[in-house]
Order: structure tokens, then sequence, then C-alpha cells
């Protein structure tokens, strides 16, 4: 699985933020997007799982090979940590969710609602979602926000596996995760206020 | 040269302004003459005495409140299709004109029809799909002012007002089937019974003009109002950014 | 699709409610109305058809803000929207669990409270009907409006005024099913036309729908 | 040379004078907001040039 993008403009609430994005990510790889806040890497990542379309460029891979996840977790509070794995595995028409309960360490919560997890496990939670979506590109944003140290290395171990299984990963993060990575700044590509002719490109 | 490059924001601005003078002079000549004549030099209509003169307001402005729904439809589709934001200004500056309209003709209407049918309100089907479009337009209005995102603000609209268009014309046709009405009758015998059309149909005519004219004055000031407004948020966002 | 349809349910009945807060809302309506235009059975009974029919759009409307609110606000509309499933067939499994937690459950209720409003005995039937009929019209109705408000703030008085009109269609055809069962006479228009637009906006208003969500996420 | 209207005389002047108080009002905000917001676009484009 490949993923190239060419010269990919983005806008936020009709803003263009970033423009001339371009990188490659191969299977097995793993690409973090750095930056500040603001800059437009929620975006992006949006932008490429095809959550709003680009302003211009080209996407080598279509968004059904992408899982998403962002801050919020989509999880329902009044079903257990089992049942929430459930209902998306079979929302992504696969089968079973044991990988994703052992490798997140969720086993001893499964019978538990989801309202009376901790933020790090529901985050667990959250990112035990991706292994159940059967998709080989992860686009992640800032997925370690609230885990603890050991649950970082839980959720790096995770991707250094799916990376191992010929996955990539696309990860917008301020830390270090603890498998090998490339990096990408994506301050160079901040869209540049365009010389002002008149008018219509005063809309975008 | 294309139709299309009237879509383009400066040169609508360019050309609105030119036309703009001319369009006004026109509707306040053809509103002074028309609605003068009609209430000061057409004579009283038998079944109706001088009730007839509330016609000359009335019927343009219903016609006028339907017209801007369909031109907001259109202005819709064209942006929706062709991403062209004048277009979906132009459908934002409308609404309230379409409003106004719906509004005089409900008002007129209820005045009229006190003396004729003896009360001010009757659950008449025209009358009732008139307050059913004035809802329409208030919805629409307030999407409209609800919704951050100007291009988001226009997408929405344009698919409320395409799903409001097929809502709408069902509305006419349940209330047509729910109350079979007044009102057409009224309009149809007075052409008819009485042949006088030209005594009342050339200043109706001349009043139709005008209110065509007004709509369109309007909808030219307004829409140079939402072009301005928008490129004052897209300048505002830029100085925030850099 | 049937995943979301019952975790929908799931969710309606484990957060308590679901189901009954529409079906209290309609009773209260038709209880309130007695007390306002007073006791006598005739009149009661001419206006029972329509009493019933707004009493149960207006408790359809009540539960429409949250079609999508929650699925926003905690990030599963995203993933759904980015899931393999169609957002069209998304919006339509909303609409479906809408309808099972309120229209149903109210047409289901309707009979109890026609005895209430003293309604002609030979319009228990077409009020079942054209409930039947007409409400899963509202509920998709309603999950358009709720598609085109997700994500604003107040969204829930506006939401009602854009669905209001829509509704006008069904509630004057639902209505006259039931006024002219209770007068006996023919039915059949009435009920071919709420059909007709039941199966109209199933057909074509998840489409709308769904293209308003995409507007909305962006 | 008001005509005679007769006994319709007050709803037909209320219609005229409800109608024209209508599309006055519609015609002077219009115009109002207008000017108020090309004010506006005239102080944001000075500050932008001022600013280089």
């Amino acid at each position: 699985m490949e993923l190239t993008v060419q010269d990919l403009a983005c806008a936020r609430g009709g803003v263009p933020v970033l423009e001339g994005v371009g990188f490659t990510l191969r299977g097995g790889r793993a690409l973090l997007l750095r930056g500040p806040n603001g800059i437009g890497k929620t975006t992006l990542l949006r932008t490429l799982a095809g959550l709003q379309p680009p302003l211009a460029g080209r996407i080598s891979a279509p968004p059904e090979t992408m899982a998403y996840a962002a801050h919020a977790d989509g999880l329902k509070a009044t079903l257990t940590v089992e049942e929430n794995l459930r209902f998306w595995a079979r929302v992504f028409g696969t089968r079973g969710i044991d990988r994703a309960l052992d490798e997140f360490a969720l086993r001893d919560l499964a019978q538990r609602q989801a309202q009376n997890l901790s933020a790090g496990q529901k985050r667990r939670l959250g990112l035990a979602r991706l292994l159940v979506t059967g998709r080989p590109i992860w686009v992640l944003d800032e997925p370690t926000v609230s885990l603890d140290t050991a649950s970082v290395a839980l959720f790096g171990q995770a991707v250094a596996r799916h990376l191992r299984g010929g996955g990539a990963a696309l990860i917008a993060t301020h830390i270090h995760l603890g498998f090998e990575a490339e990096e990408l700044d994506v301050t160079p590509f901040k869209a540049k206020p365009r010389a002002l002719g008149h008018f219509d490109e005063a809309f975008a | 040269m294309s139709l299309w490059e009237y879509a383009n924001p400066q040169k609508f601005m360019q050309t609105s302004a030119a036309v703009l003078p001319l369009v006004w002079g026109l509707t306040v000549l053809s509103l002074a003459v028309g609605l003068v004549w009609g209430f000061f030099l057409t004579p009283e209509a038998v079944n109706f005495g001088s009730t007839v003169k509330i016609i000359y307001l009335h019927v343009p402005s219903a016609m006028m409140a339907i017209n801007a729904w369909v031109m907001m439809l259109v202005t819709s589709l064209i942006w929706l299709v062709r991403r062209h934001h004048v277009s979906a200004l132009a459908a934002r500056a409308a609404a309230p004109v379409g409003l106004t309209m719906t509004l005089i003709a409900l008002v007129t209407g209820a005045i009229w029809g006190e003396p004729m049918w003896g009360t001010y309100w009757a659950w008449d089907p025209r009358l009732t799909a008139f307050l059913i479009l004035f809802l329409f337009y208030l919805g629409y209005i307030a999407l409209w002012e609800a919704i951050e995102n100007p291009d988001a603000a226009a997408d929405l609209t344009s698919v409320l007002c395409i799903v409001g268009s097929v809502f709408a014309l069902l509305s006419r046709y349940a209330v047509n089937f729910w109350n079979q009405g007044l009102h057409q009758g009224a309009t149809l015998s007075l052409d008819k019974e009485e042949n006088i059309a030209n005594v009342y149909w050339l200043p109706l005519l001349i009043c139709l003009a005008g209110f065509v004219l007004l709509f369109i004055a309007l909808v030219l000031v307004r829409t140079r109002t939402e072009i301005r407004a928008r490129r004052i948020k897209a300048l505002v966002a830029r100085e925030r950014m850099a | 699709m049937i995943a979301l349809l019952s975790r929908d349910l799931a969710l309606a009945i484990r957060a308590g409610g679901g189901f009954g807060l529409g079906l209290a809302f309609f009773l209260i309506v038709v209880v309130l109305v007695p007390f306002g235009v007073g006791p006598e059975s005739t009149i009661l009974s001419v206006i029972a058809p329509g009493i019933l029919w707004v009493g149960a759009l207006l408790a359809c409307l009540l539960s429409l803000d949250r079609i999508f609110a929650l699925d926003y606000e905690d990030g599963s509309l995203d993933l759904l929207a980015t899931a393999p499933i169609p957002l069209e067939g998304v919006v339509a499994m909303k609409a479906a669990a809408h309808w099972v937690t309120t229209g149903l459950p109210l047409t289901l209720a309707a009979p109890g409270l026609g005895l209430l409003m003293n309604l002609e005995p030979a319009a228990y039937g077409w009020l079942v009907l054209s409930l039947a009929l007409g409400t899963p019209a509202l509920s998709m109705i309603g999950t358009f409006g709720a598609a085109l408000t997700v994500g604003l703030k107040r969204g829930g008085l506006l939401l009602s005024l854009l669905v209001l009109p829509l509704y006008v269609p069904t509630l004057i055809f639902g209505a006259e099913t039931v006024g002219r069962g209770a007068d006996g006479l023919a039915t059949t228009t009435p009920v071919l036309m709420l059909a007709g637009i039941t199966l109209a906006t199933l057909a074509l208003l998840p489409f709308a729908a769904a293209a308003a969500i995409r507007i909305n996420l962006r | 040379m008001i005509p005679d209207l007769g006994k319709y005389a007050s709803a037909v002047l209320s219609s005229y004078a409800i109608s024209l108080v209508l599309l006055a009002g519609l015609i002077a905000l219009s115009l109002w907001r207008g000017a108020k917001i090309r004010r506006q676009l005239e102080e944001v484009e000075s500050r932008r040039k001022s600013d280089g």
C-alpha cells in the first residue's frame, strides 16, 4: 500500500491553510507530521481521510484505505468496551475483536461501560478501533493525548506491529513514539495569502 | 463572451454599478405611473367597489413572492453546479425581498378579504400556501444566519431550497385537496364577466413591471452588499492568518 | 447497517427516556386539549383526528435534534463518514432508529389516546394506518432537518422552524385520512398520497441529508 | 383629487399604507446596510494597503 500526495492544498472554514503539500508513504513505513498548533495538521488529515475535499492536488490512495482517528474517540458511554469494538467491527465488516483487546490491554475491561473508563483507557479503546477496521493506512491525529507512558509504549508497539504487517501510518504528534519513522514538518507548506488581484480569490 | 463572466464578482460589481441607476429610475417611474394610475384613475368594479384598487399591490407582490423563490432555486442550483459565489449570494440577497413580498401579499389579501368574504383570514388554499411559503422564507433566512462558514451556509441553504421547493409544491397540492377555497373564481370573474380588461389591465401590467424592476434593483443592491460583506470576512480571516 | 440500527436502539434503551419521552409528550398534548376547548364530547370527536395527528407530529419533533447531535459531539459521525457504509445508508438507519423509538410507539399508543378524544369508532383503523404510513416520513424529514443543523449552536429551535413547513403535506393527508374515516367517507386518495409522500421521502431525502452531513463535517 | 373610495376607503387606504411602509422599510434597510458594509470594507481595504 502506497500513499502519494502531490501538491495538495486544503482549507479550514473556507480559508486555505496548507498548500503544495507533497510526500510519499510506503507500506511498512510511518510518517510523523510536525508543526505548531493551528498550522493545519488536523485539516490535512481530515482531507486525506476524505472528510473534506482538497482545494487542489492529488491523493493516490482512496479514503477507503484509511482508518481515521482523531481527538474524539466516537465511543458510546452506555456501551461496554466489547460492544463498542464489536459495533465498529461490524460496520467495517471485519471479524474478531480479540487482537484489538489484547494489543491495547483491554481484555480485563471488556465488560465495563465506556463511561466508567478513565480518559487514558478511553483513548486506548479509541485506538483499538483502528485494528478492527482492517484498513492499511492509519491516519492519526494526536493519538497519544491523555495516554500515560506505559500506554504510549503499548500504542507504539501496536503501530510497529501494524507496520511490520505491511501497513502504513500517518501520525500528527509532538512526542517520540518509540519506533522508527520519517518526519515531515508542514510549516513550509503554510498557505501564503495570494497576491490580491481582486475578488473571487478573496472569497476563498 | 460567456454569460458566466457576470458571475465573476468584480465583473458583477462593475456591471451592477452601471445598471443600478437605470433600474432604480425605471422602478420609480413604473411604480409611480402604475400605482397612481391604478389608485386615482381607475373606476370601481361592480363586484368589488373601490377594493379593486388593492389588486395593484396584491397581485404583483404575490407574483414576486413566488418568482423570488424560483430565482433562489435557480441561483442555488447554479451555485451547487458551477460554484459561482455571486450566485449563492444573490439567492441570499433575494430571500428577505421575497419574504417582504409574501408578507405584502398576505396582508393585502387579508385586508381585501374582510369586505369581500367577511373575514380577514380564511384558510383558503392560496392564502394558506402563501403562509407556508412565508415559513419557508423564514427557515431559509434563519439557516443562512445560523451558519458561520459562508461556503457551508451557501451549500446547506441551497439543499434546503431545493428540498423546500419540492415540499412547497406538494403543500400547494395538499392544501388544494384539503380545502377547495374561495379564491380562484373571484379573480377570474373580474376579467371575464365584466370584460373591462383594458381599464384595469394596463395599470396592473405597469405595476407588475414596477415590482419586477423593484425586485431586480433590491436584489442587485443586496447582492452587492453580500459580496462586500463576504470580502470583509475573507480579508479579516487573512489578517488573522498573517 | 443493521449494526448501526441495533446500536442506536440499544443506546436508546440504555439511555432511558428514548422510547418514553415522545410518548409522554404525545399524551400530555392530547390531555391538555380538552382543558383548552372544553369537555363536550361532540366537539372533541370533531377535532380528534387533527389533534391526534398534531400531537404525534410534535412528539416526533421533540427528539429530532438528538439524531445526530450525540454522534457529532463524540466523533462517531466523523468515523461513520469514513466507514465503508455509504453515508446515505447511515442517514436512513438513523431515521429508522428514530422511527422505531418515536413513530412506532406513537402509532401503537394513538388508539388509546383516541379514546380520550372521543374519536369515532370507525376512525381507529384509519388512525393507526395513517400514522403507520405517515410517521416514517416524519422521521425521515426530521432526519434531513437534523442533518442540516448538525453542529450548530442553538440548532434545536432552527430545526423546528426548518422542519415544520416540510411536515405540512404529511399532516394534511394524515389528518384527512382519519377525518374522512370518521365520517365514513372514501379515504383512498389521502391514503395513497400519504403512502406516496412517505415512499418518495424515504427514497430521496437520504441523499439530501447525506449531502448536508458531508457539508457540515467539512 | 383623492378619489371617492366609498365604504371601502379604510381597506384600500390601509392596504396601500401598509404595503408602501413595508416596501420603504425594505428599501431603506437594504440601502442602509449596503452603505454600512461599504464603509466597513473601505476601512478594511485601507488597513490592508497601509500595512503594505
